[in-house]
């Protein structure tokens, strides 16, 4: 199951949905927003989706997560709109019946979502400014921010 | 050829529309971006974007078909 | 922080002692009892503990990996008594500002604590069988499960 | 020399205790472990237990004091 969601999520509900009498093990990720990124204080931050494909992308990588490990189920939402610091913009759930499995799909499946899956993150900063946030691994790979924009 | 055309994050903001229906003889997405390129002058270059067309993940080199609705997507960055 | 426990507890009040506003990832672990092992169908299972030395060495553990990863908090609770099939039996929480560090800490946290920490297991089966649960590693080698008490 | 012995999981049902005061001359916790040993026959060898004295971890040829309490662990099982 992935899905968007654009409002806080009862996060024991989702927890609640992967139990299974077979399962051992359960680990979880959730994605929050922090105070800053790359040396500049955030001070709120929005996520946009291009919604049908980011469902069928995240749909498609928990499935695959399904089909790699030994695991018994396996979600993801993520927030779009207007977060403050501290909220919940990723959860990725996973039950198994042994820790090995939920580890290595719980981060497969985060991994994947953040290359993968149609959303964009703007920062808006203390300074004023706000910016599209590039991807981790273009951030990696040493591509210049687009930090141009003013409000 | 009648096409439709979505834009996400900066390239919305440099097209200045998320959206817009265009007129254009481009064989593929690639050439449909250096035409749009030369309207909006974008920051990002084709190699850095991806390309959907009708809701699926394309390639720059796929055939583009009248009605088509063609998304130009900056790198992913959810999380 | 680690603590044994002998009730259910709230799982969000656990994980919201974790909150952090430079905290972007938070990676928690959840053991549950399931209704089987190694063959056996299990019907619940009762977990023992040595308190004053399994709190000692759970509290060196989580500061062992404080020193280790990059993470802001961790926490670990490890239920007592008896558990029924789906009932939480440990749980461990780790806050820090990039999703790396919080996985490899709570999976360093989860392993050793069912190698150190002194808490015994016995699995009551549903053939009417019992018997204490020799520890993973144990398992691993080969050495043999003592499972001769009935009822 | 008094010593208390705490027994816990496997080892405490052979005991058929959970703790008890000894009398004993062992130098050591592998000594007294023999000892006690051959008085139930305990299913697990020494080489699979580990030992504490006074609530920490502790070596087999740890010395043991007066009034130590000593404590004879099974394979960790938690999690």
């Amino acid at each position: 199951m992935f899905a968007l969601i654009d409002t806080q999520t009862d996060l024991i509900q989702l927890r609640d949905e992967l139990t299974d009498h077979s399962a051992g093990g359960y680990v979880s990720f959730e994605g929050w927003v922090r105070d800053h990124n790359e040396g500049q204080q955030v001070l709120k931050l929005a996520y946009e989706a291009y919604p049908l494909l980011a469902n069928k992308e995240g749909g498609k990588i928990v499935h695959e997560a399904m089909d790699k490990f030994e695991i018994i189920k396996a979600a993801c939402v993520h927030r779009t709109g207007l977060l403050e610091i501290g909220e919940l913009a990723v959860w990725v759930g996973v039950s198994s019946a042994h820790r090995d499995a939920a580890f290595s799909a719980c981060r497969y499946i985060i991994d994947e979502i953040k290359v993968r899956v149609p959303i964009w993150k703007k920062e808006y900063y203390v300074s004023g400014d706000s910016g599209w946030v590039d991807c981790e691994e273009c951030a990696k790979h040493g591509h210049v921010h687009s930090h141009g924009e003013h409000r | 050829m009648k096409l439709t055309i979505e834009y996400y994050a900066q390239l919305r903001d440099e097209a200045g529309c998320g959206s817009e229906a265009t007129e254009t003889s481009c064989l593929n997405p690639a050439e449909l971006f250096a035409e749009l390129n030369a309207r909006y002058s974008f920051s990002l270059k084709q190699a850095q974007l991806r390309v959907a067309i009708n809701d699926s993940f394309a390639h720059w080199d796929s055939p583009l078909n009248e009605g088509d609705l063609v998304v130009f997507m900056p790198p992913m960055a959810g999380g």
